[in-house]
């Protein structure tokens, strides 16, 4: 019995949102607003018992670490980010985790360019590996920006043009498939789950 | 439709709201007294040190929609404490008979996380005996530390110098002197059960909603200090022409109180006695645990006092686990040589031996193995060791790995696959293990054979894929390949392996066979590598590595924090007492601890009261009346005599006593340790695992040229650097070398190129389709009259096409505010928000119309990813945009966007970095930027110098790339490599 | 000067953990606890922002009566509510706060996801258009993959599958490589720029 | 004539998106409620995977785990495929482990466990343990841990017991015994296993990942550095057929199920609207009598609707474009 009631009010806002496709409606325009208000809710007890209590709390008050006071403060100061005289402050505890972005800069050459540089020097002794070569190439190309796409640099750009919406072709196939299995999901627990059709 | 939609929510509200609380009321019609469970135990766990209770309990059904069994357990039937659940799948259930909760070994017992108060459990009646766990307050939780065996382990830096002095009176009168330290101080305190003593359990269960059910009656469990367990395997050789016998056994499970690994032997003619002997000894320890719960049992008295079988081996296995499982005793005269042995063995006769293995336990228990035979064997069965090997530290880290690598290279072929029908053309997979010194392999040569020895096909794999194809002449069921690897280093050898390729009926495919290399099945024998440092006294498994293994990485952490019992505590101060001595290292020899304390005073007095016990021995030797007395009272002695010879005499101690002050003196201490627990000497076993191994001496090497610390305190470690090995925290990471080299050039070409972006130069930015179309499509905006929609993506600020999407926004809205043409921006991020405000209003103050700026024009929708989507979907149909720009990041929801737009007839003009969302955008609208176009847009649109330079900097490189990748890709088709392995792998 | 300072703190920093990057040693290694146990410390404010944000927007439209405002009602009593539950009740399994999460947020979160296939499917109707030669050959790729996936694909020609893969490991993997590489700079570039105090959106506007 | 044509395309260009929808729905749900057999093709990522898992069949000394990185919104498909190679596991007597990095994983790792094992008779800790939910900020030092000792990086199972101690530990100790890892995410996580897990340690590693990330993960797969993917539910689709085909079997030669064979799963077909598991080869029917349950073929009647979406989504782009072309041909007129 609790479980038949527990799968109605999961079908019902299953149903609720669903119901937006054939037009926006009070029922969808209620489960979405609870929706967010219940996304944000369940994250404040998590962020409370995850993030509060063992990186603010206990550090502080029973680890007796008080440097940890002034990231709590500057946390604080987001806060006044809704101040019109005092918004200022509330970029303090923005740039603080800026600064990461110096790690950025050779992480991302080194994973992003020259490990991709080293997967692309392959021999070239077959016809696929010599494809993957010139779209690699072409593709780069493309993204030259000190060069107009004219005449036979036009040509060749335009070969990596070809090669990026193949590359595109595979995703979009994919990501669609994706989409689907998806709704097939949410319709076996409506068919299936709840409503019992399908055994 | 004119519904009352202040009603219909509230109404909506309440009935979901009541749902919620269905949970809590469901159970309301229920017996609570169906569900106390039944069939409670709590039983010794077998083979343990006495610390370890299992409990077990019927499970209830499943109609009963358990989700979690909660268990309490206390010293007296009247305060039980929790200490633990076992949660249950509500819609299966339990699949056995019987649940269970083993309370074994050192668990969680108190720590910051602990509940500040002690709590009674709720939904129990009002007497029930059950509270929630042990809280932080030390007047309740401290009188219960007497009860168990607790271990408190304490952060080192704390212990040296957060620690309070604190002296108590003794029982006979004198002052015992601790380290009081707050809860804080410690990583947890952790306890365990105490052998023989009485604890009280109960169990109760927890129902889907979650309500507490009513508890058990409370049962009582007592664990056994048991013999240790059986080792299953136990092999014995005989080595003829090097006199000796080598053992090999499997390694304890349970080995936490295991002391010693003893091997003996026995004469056949003995083995009826021995087996009698052993079968006493089980019947004893039955005996003795029978008689502990009911004294009316019998003693029972063996028959064979003495063990039959004569010790031949003994060697301590205790902490560090992982100890040494092989043991090689020499022979000489028939006599097995060994410290405190005497044994007789006649080699010529050896099949009339049998060997037995025992392992023994702190409480003196002992459990023998089954009884082996020793196969007779001569040197040259053994396995080979490496020729070759070498130990230092590893470079590139911050200090926690030695490196071991041994011998070459080895490539050997995993797998193979058809690639026709016609089962002539295979793919062949393979795989290599290489090391430090050999780190670039130049090529392997893969020779493929038939049967009679024909060669078939060779590849010459100088870029290392991992994959072979060949063509047969005809499909075959057996061929042979031969692999021939060629290194950098010494190259002119020919290093071969064999290896098996055979039809394989169930699979249908040719399966690799073993992996030969000079008549050797490699992967027959492993590579156990053992470590050793300063300060423990035996051996230790620190890697078994299969034998196409090359190197290994050994590590050794930084995290070095002090274990020690507590029983004392001070609830007032909440202060924890613990034993102020810590030990340092090993003396020379191994045979004693060299300790210290953190109060000099203590070390004097400990001199002081060693004499004592020195002058009562020798008093007591004076009078003794048998010899056995007079030994034990003069090892107790020379014991003694010892503690003071080393606190007085101890290089280290020595030095330490010169400080004054003993913060100093145990920053000094501190860092000697380090050396003491860090350093490592290695050696090798190469065996097959049942006894037919070879042994390596201890590695040593030319002085290291990196050591820690100063000459001074190095001196107290001889070895270190030679066969001690200790890792070096390094200052740069020389794998990210490339890494620095193309920073560093493309820092500069973004500094050259704003430099003359900043002089003036006229640099050249090819137009971007999308952009070109911008001006139009606001163009046809403000001849339709409509407004123009602007989205910056749905990620935060400090996303890279959030920043890109903002610009271009800039620059829109200073079009728009030229032409007069309303534009609206909706943001999903409230730190994007206020942003994009500003860029708005200054876009307008720019353009010099600020009298047209409106306040609402950017609008925070909401956070929710799709809510978000239906508010934009809205304002396209509500406001008959003309024209939709997406700029930033963009995640599913990408699509019910550009496909409402792309209904409404507006032009479209899209711009992301994610690749997945790319396609659809390309698909549904009129232009679209993909990936660096956006950003490359942002600076083209800005015409700032710095923004132009940045963007023509990032040109140049990306021309360096394309130049590396060419000229490496043509390199390496000509066989040249040395370009592709200049670039990281990973 | 209130910009002034944020700059600062982030160029230096910026800088630190450039130099982190290429240096192993324990001392660098502690820079980084040290930066993460602070940035532990500030996370769990973030979400202060959110739901003072939250309040606003929907405090706002409720006080204006803005049209719908009645929804937002809605959406503060489920914030305020869920919230109560897991303070009240725990977040253990089966309290009510899970239970909320089971049969609330969880089918509504994937469902939102769901609804995606139809509008896919009437996006393929109605909007994914060969516009251009280039859209038209991504189309005609789409739908070999999507056919390859399906036992009709086989069916129709053993090539559909075969030239599905081939989709996938040639001309995927080239421009999923070059995209890399190019998305790689532009984003080091950006780093770059943020860390030379040129790239200063995120501070916002104002002085 | 023309006309005529153009105006019908016209129409159907405006077609109210409700019954594109109604269609969509219509499309999955008659599939789902009535099932049809259709062939179940094979893939070569797919097999790598089974094949690798059955080579552990039997064998005390060897064990899987399973890495659960997903929530429940991409659940519809990840866990058939979780299913479907516990229980080949479960069938081949291949020790396995799970193990989840976010507290919304944990109930989903439990439920996947608890409705493979239904039909088996396996007991946590000798055949199986779960070593439950670990917080992800511990991911690196447990993954890399447990190329060391496992027992000591993972500490506790999700039941509060030491590892330690538990039978199945007897011969395993780390990825040289634990050889193969797959982990089950829609997003970038079994990457972080190839970084660290497969570059130090070399243990394998596989994908169970929704099909959006398979276009992103296939650079991987023709490296090596993954030994074998699920693509979405299709690749759920083509375990369970091969768990029906080869583990399920029994004969009195193979009594715990037969080896892979690449021939062998060509020429089989399993029809999913059986109750019981029915094999058919060249046309003779075999029935083993073994239950073929609702579960074990989830994935499968998915594939049914997945097939008729696809072809729908495919007539639709090619009508709408044909519709787009002759209304842009009229618009130049």
């Amino acid at each position: 019995m609790f479980e038949i009631i527990s799968n109605t009010v999961a079908a019902f806002f299953t149903l609720s949102i669903f119901s937006f496709l054939y037009k926006d409606n009070p029922f969808y325009k209620f489960a979405e607003a609870l929706f967010v208000g219940v996304s944000m809710g369940f994250a404040i007890p998590l962020v409370y018992e995850n993030a509060f209590i063992p990186f603010v709390y206990t550090p502080i008050f029973l680890g007796h670490k008080f440097s940890l006071i002034i990231p709590s403060l500057l946390g604080l100061l987001y806060t006044f980010r809704f101040s019109k005289n005092l918004s200022w402050l509330s970029r303090y505890p923005i740039v603080f985790g800026m600064g990461i972005v110096g790690m950025g800069v050779p992480m991302s050459i080194h994973s992003s360019v020259l490990v991709q540089m080293r997967s692309a020097m392959l021999p070239l002794d077959t016809v696929n590996t010599a494809l993957i070569f010139i779209g690699t190439v072409t593709i780069l190309l493309y993204f030259f920006f000190s060069k107009d796409h004219k005449g036979v640099y036009g040509k060749f750009t335009n070969v990596g043009v070809w090669f990026m919406m193949i590359g595109f072709g595979a995703s979009f196939g994919y990501t669609v498939m994706a989409r689907i299995s998806l709704l097939i999901g949410r319709i076996q627990f409506l068919v299936g789950d709840w409503l019992g059709f399908i055994k | 439709m004119k519904l009352n939609l202040g009603k219909i929510s509230s109404l909506m509200l309440l009935a979901v709201f009541c749902f919620v609380l269905l949970p809590i009321n469901s159970n309301a019609a229920v017996n609570p007294n169906d569900y106390i469970i039944e069939e409670l135990q709590a039983k010794d766990v077998p083979n343990d040190d006495g610390g370890g209770l299992v409990l077990s309990w019927k499970p209830l059904p499943k109609e009963k929609r358990i989700i979690e069994y909660r268990v309490y357990r206390g010293v007296t039937a009247d305060s039980l404490f929790y200490i633990g659940k076992v949660d249950v799948n509500v819609r299966t259930g339990v699949a056995g008979n019987e649940v269970f909760f083993y309370d074994t070994s050192y668990n969680s017992f108190l720590s910051l996380e602990s509940p500040a108060k002690l709590k009674k459990e709720k939904q129990q009646e009002k007497d029930s005996p059950l509270y929630g766990t042990f809280p932080r307050d030390l007047s309740i939780t401290g009188p219960q530390l007497k009860n168990f065996n607790i271990l408190a382990v304490i952060n080192e830096d704390a212990f040296y110098f957060k620690n309070k002095k604190v002296e108590i009176t003794n029982d006979d009168g004198g002052t015992d002197v601790y380290a009081g330290l707050e809860l804080r101080h410690f990583f947890g305190l952790y306890k365990k059960l105490l052998a023989d003593k009485e604890y009280y359990y109960t169990v109760f269960a927890v129902t889907e909603s979650r309500k507490y059910m009513p508890y058990a009656e409370p049962v009582i469990g007592i664990a056994r200090e048991n013999s240790p367990e059986k080792i299953d395997k136990f092999f014995a050789t005989y080595v003829n022409d090097a006199n000796r016998l080598q053992f090999e056994w499997s390694r304890a499970a349970f080995a936490d109180d295991n002391t010693d690994h003893s091997i003996y032997l026995i004469k056949k003619n003995d083995l009826a006695k021995f087996e009698t002997y052993v079968a006493e000894q089980k019947q004893l320890e039955k005996n003795m645990l029978d008689r502990m719960t009911d004294k009316t049992v019998a003693e029972f008295v063996p028959t064979i006092k003495e063990n039959p079988a004569k010790l031949i081996f003994k060697r301590y296995c205790g902490y560090p686990y992982n100890p040494v499982n092989t043991a090689s005793v020499n022979i000489e005269d028939g006599k097995i040589v060994g410290e405190n042995i005497d044994a007789q063995i006649d080699v010529e006769n050896i099949e009339n031996y049998g060997f037995v293995f025992s392992l023994q336990d702190r409480a003196g228990y002992e459990t023998f193995s089954a009884i082996a035979y020793s196969d007779i064997i001569s040197l040259s069965d053994l396995p080979s060791l490496p020729e070759y090997w070498e130990i230092n530290d590893r470079p590139d880290d911050k200090g926690d790995y030695n490196r071991i690598y041994w011998e070459k290279p080895v490539a050997f072929l995993t797998n193979t696959s058809f690639l026709n029908e016609d089962k002539t053309e295979i793919m062949v997979n393979y795989d290599f293990f290489s090391n430090s010194k050999y780190k670039n392999i130049k090529t392997i040569y893969f020779d493929l054979y038939d049967e009679d020895g024909n060669k078939l096909d060779s590849v010459n794999e100088y870029y290392q894929d991992k994959k072979l194809v060949f063509n047969l002449p005809e499909p075959k069921e057996k061929l042979f390949m031969k692999i021939t690897i060629r290194t950098k280093v010494d190259d002119d050898e020919n290093y071969t392996f064999d290896q098996e390729l055979v039809f394989d009926e169930q699979s249908k495919s040719l399966m690799p066979g073993e992996l030969m290399l000079d008549g050797e099945k490699l992967n027959d024998y492993a590579y156990s590598i053992y470590k050793n440092n300063f300060s423990s006294q035996e051996w230790r498994l620190s890697k078994k590595m299969m034998g196409s293994q090359r190197e290994f990485f050994d590590n050794i952490s930084y995290n070095m924090p002090h274990y020690k019992g507590v029983s004392k505590f001070d609830a007032e101060k909440g202060l924890l007492y613990v034993d102020p001595s810590f030990s340092i290292r090993m003396n020379a020899d191994k045979s004693a601890s060299v300790s210290s304390n953190l109060y000099q005073s203590e070390m004097d007095k400990a001199v002081e009261k060693y004499s004592k016990e020195v002058a009562n021995y020798t008093e007591k030797i004076a009078t003794a009346e048998t010899e056995a007395e007079k030994a034990g009272f003069q090892s107790a002695m020379d014991y003694y005599q010892g503690q003071i010879d080393i606190i007085k005499n101890n290089e280290i101690l020595k030095k330490a006593a010169e400080f004054d002050n003993d913060k100093a003196r145990v920053k000094f201490l501190k860092k000697v340790k380090e050396i003491g627990n860090r350093a490592f000497e290695y050696k090798m076993v190469r065996s097959d695992g049942k006894a037919h191994f070879s042994e390596s001496s201890t590695y040593s090497s030319e002085m290291a040229t990196k050591l820690p610390y100063t000459e001074e305190i190095r001196a107290f470690y001889p070895g270190l650097g030679t066969t001690y090995f200790f890792p070096i925290p390094n200052w740069f990471s020389s794998d990210k070398l490339p890494a620095l080299i193309a920073t560093l050039i493309f820092g500069l070409l973004v500094f050259i190129m704003i430099f003359q972006a900043k002089r003036g130069k006229n640099l050249y930015v090819r137009p971007i389709a999308g952009i070109e179309e911008i001006d139009n499509a606001i163009g046809r905006a403000t001849e339709m009259g409509k407004p123009i929609l602007f989205v910056p993506g749905l990620s935060g600020i400090s996303d890279v096409a959030t920043l890109a999407g903002l610009s271009i926004l800039g620059r829109v809205a200073k079009k728009a505010a030229e032409y007069d043409t309303r534009i609206l921006v909706p943001v999903r991020d409230f730190i994007v928000l206020p942003i994009a405000q500003e860029i708005v209003k200054e876009a307008h103050f720019e353009a010099g119309r600020p009298d047209t700026h409106d306040k609402n024009s950017v609008f925070f929708i909401t956070t929710s990813q799709f809510a978000f989507v239906a508010g934009v979907n809205g304002v396209m149909v509500r406001e008959k945009t003309a024209t939709n720009f997406y700029m930033g990041m963009f995640w599913a929801e990408a699509l019910i966007m550009t496909e409402n737009g792309s209904a409404t007839g507006a032009i479209q003009i899209a711009g992301t970095d994610a690749v997945t969302q790319i396609p659809f955008f390309i698909t549904t609208c009129d232009y679209t930027l993909i990936g660096e176009e956006l950003y490359a847009a942002s600076a083209y649109l800005a015409k700032e110098p710095l923004q132009i330079g940045t963007l023509k900097a990032v040109d140049y490189t990306k021309f360096l790339i394309l130049a590396f990748i060419v000229v490496g890709s043509i390199l390496s088709t000509v066989h040249a490599t040395f370009l592709i392995n200049a670039f990281p792998e990973k | 000067m209130k910009r002034q300072i944020p700059l600062i703190i982030v160029i230096t920093l910026g800088f630190m953990f450039v130099a982190h990057s290429f240096i192993p040693h324990t001392i660098s290694q502690d820079f980084l606890t040290w930066f993460q146990d602070w940035m532990k410390a500030i996370s769990p404010f973030a979400v202060v922002l959110g739901i003072m944000s939250l309040f606003m927007v929907h405090g706002k439209k409720i006080s204006y009566k803005a049209p719908n405002w009645q929804y937002s009602i809605v959406t503060l009593a489920g914030l305020i509510f869920t919230a109560l539950t897991g303070f009240i009740w725990g977040t253990q399994a089966g309290t009510p706060y899970m239970w909320i999460f089971k049969n609330i947020q969880m089918p509504m979160s994937s469902t939102m996801f769901a609804l995606l296939a139809f509008y896919i499917a009437s996006a393929a109707y109605k909007a994914f258009r060969a516009r251009s030669p280039e859209a038209t050959v991504l189309l005609v790729a789409a739908i070999i993959v999507m056919l390859g996936q399906v036992p009709l694909g086989t069916m129709i020609s053993k090539w559909i599958p075969i030239s599905s893969k081939w989709i996938l490991n040639v001309p995927n993997l080239a421009s999923k490589r070059a995209i890399m590489i190019g998305v790689g700079l532009g984003m080091t570039a950006t780093s770059l720029k943020i860390l030379l105090g040129i790239e200063r959106t995120y501070l916002g506007g104002g002085d | 004539m023309n006309g005529k044509i153009i105006a019908f395309f016209d129409k159907m260009q405006k077609l109210d998106r409700r019954y594109i929808y109604l269609m969509v729905a219509l499309s999955i749900i008659i599939p789902l409620v009535i099932p049809f057999n259709s062939p179940t093709f094979t893939s070569e990522t797919t097999e790598n995977i089974y094949r690798k898992i059955d080579s552990f069949a039997g064998d005390p000394t060897k064990a899987v785990l399973l890495s659960f990185s997903h929530d429940a919104s991409t659940m519809p498909e990840l866990f058939p495929m979780e299913v479907s190679v516990l229980r080949h596991c479960f069938e081949r007597n291949v020790r396995i482990f799970t193990i989840c990095w976010s507290p919304a994983a944990a109930p989903l790792m439990e439920h996947a466990i608890n409705t493979a094992k239904e039909n088996y008779d396996v007991t946590s800790g000798v055949d199986y343990v779960n070593f439950g939910y670990k917080p992800n900020s511990l991911f690196l030092p447990i993954v890399l841990g447990m190329g060391e000792d496992i027992s000591e990086a993972i500490d506790t199972d999700s039941q509060g017991r030491k590892i330690k101690n538990l039978d199945i530990m007897k011969e395993i100790k780390n990825y040289d015994d634990m050889n193969l890892v797959i982990d089950f995410s829609g997003g970038g996580a079994a990457l972080s296993w190839v970084t660290y897990a497969r570059a130090k340690f070399g243990v394998n590693v596989a994908a169970g990942i929704t099909a959006v990330m398979v276009a992103d993960y296939y650079p991987y797969l023709q490296t090596g550095q993954l030994i074998g993917m699920f693509r979405g539910l299709k690749g759920a689709a083509e375990y369970e057929k091969m768990v029906d085909v080869f583990a399920s079997y029994e004969t009195d030669e193979y009594p715990n199920g037969r080896p892979f064979s690449k021939e062998v799963i060509k020429n089989v077909k399993v029809p999913i609207t059986k109750s019981t598991i029915i094999y058919i080869e060249d046309g003779v029917e075999f029935d083993t009598g073994i239950p073929l349950n609702y579960k074990y073929k989830v994935a499968r009647i998915g594939m049914n609707a997945q097939s008729v979406a696809h072809i729908m989504i495919i007539v639709f782009i090619i009508l709408g474009n044909i519709g787009f072309f002759l209304t842009r041909k009229k618009d130049n007129l």
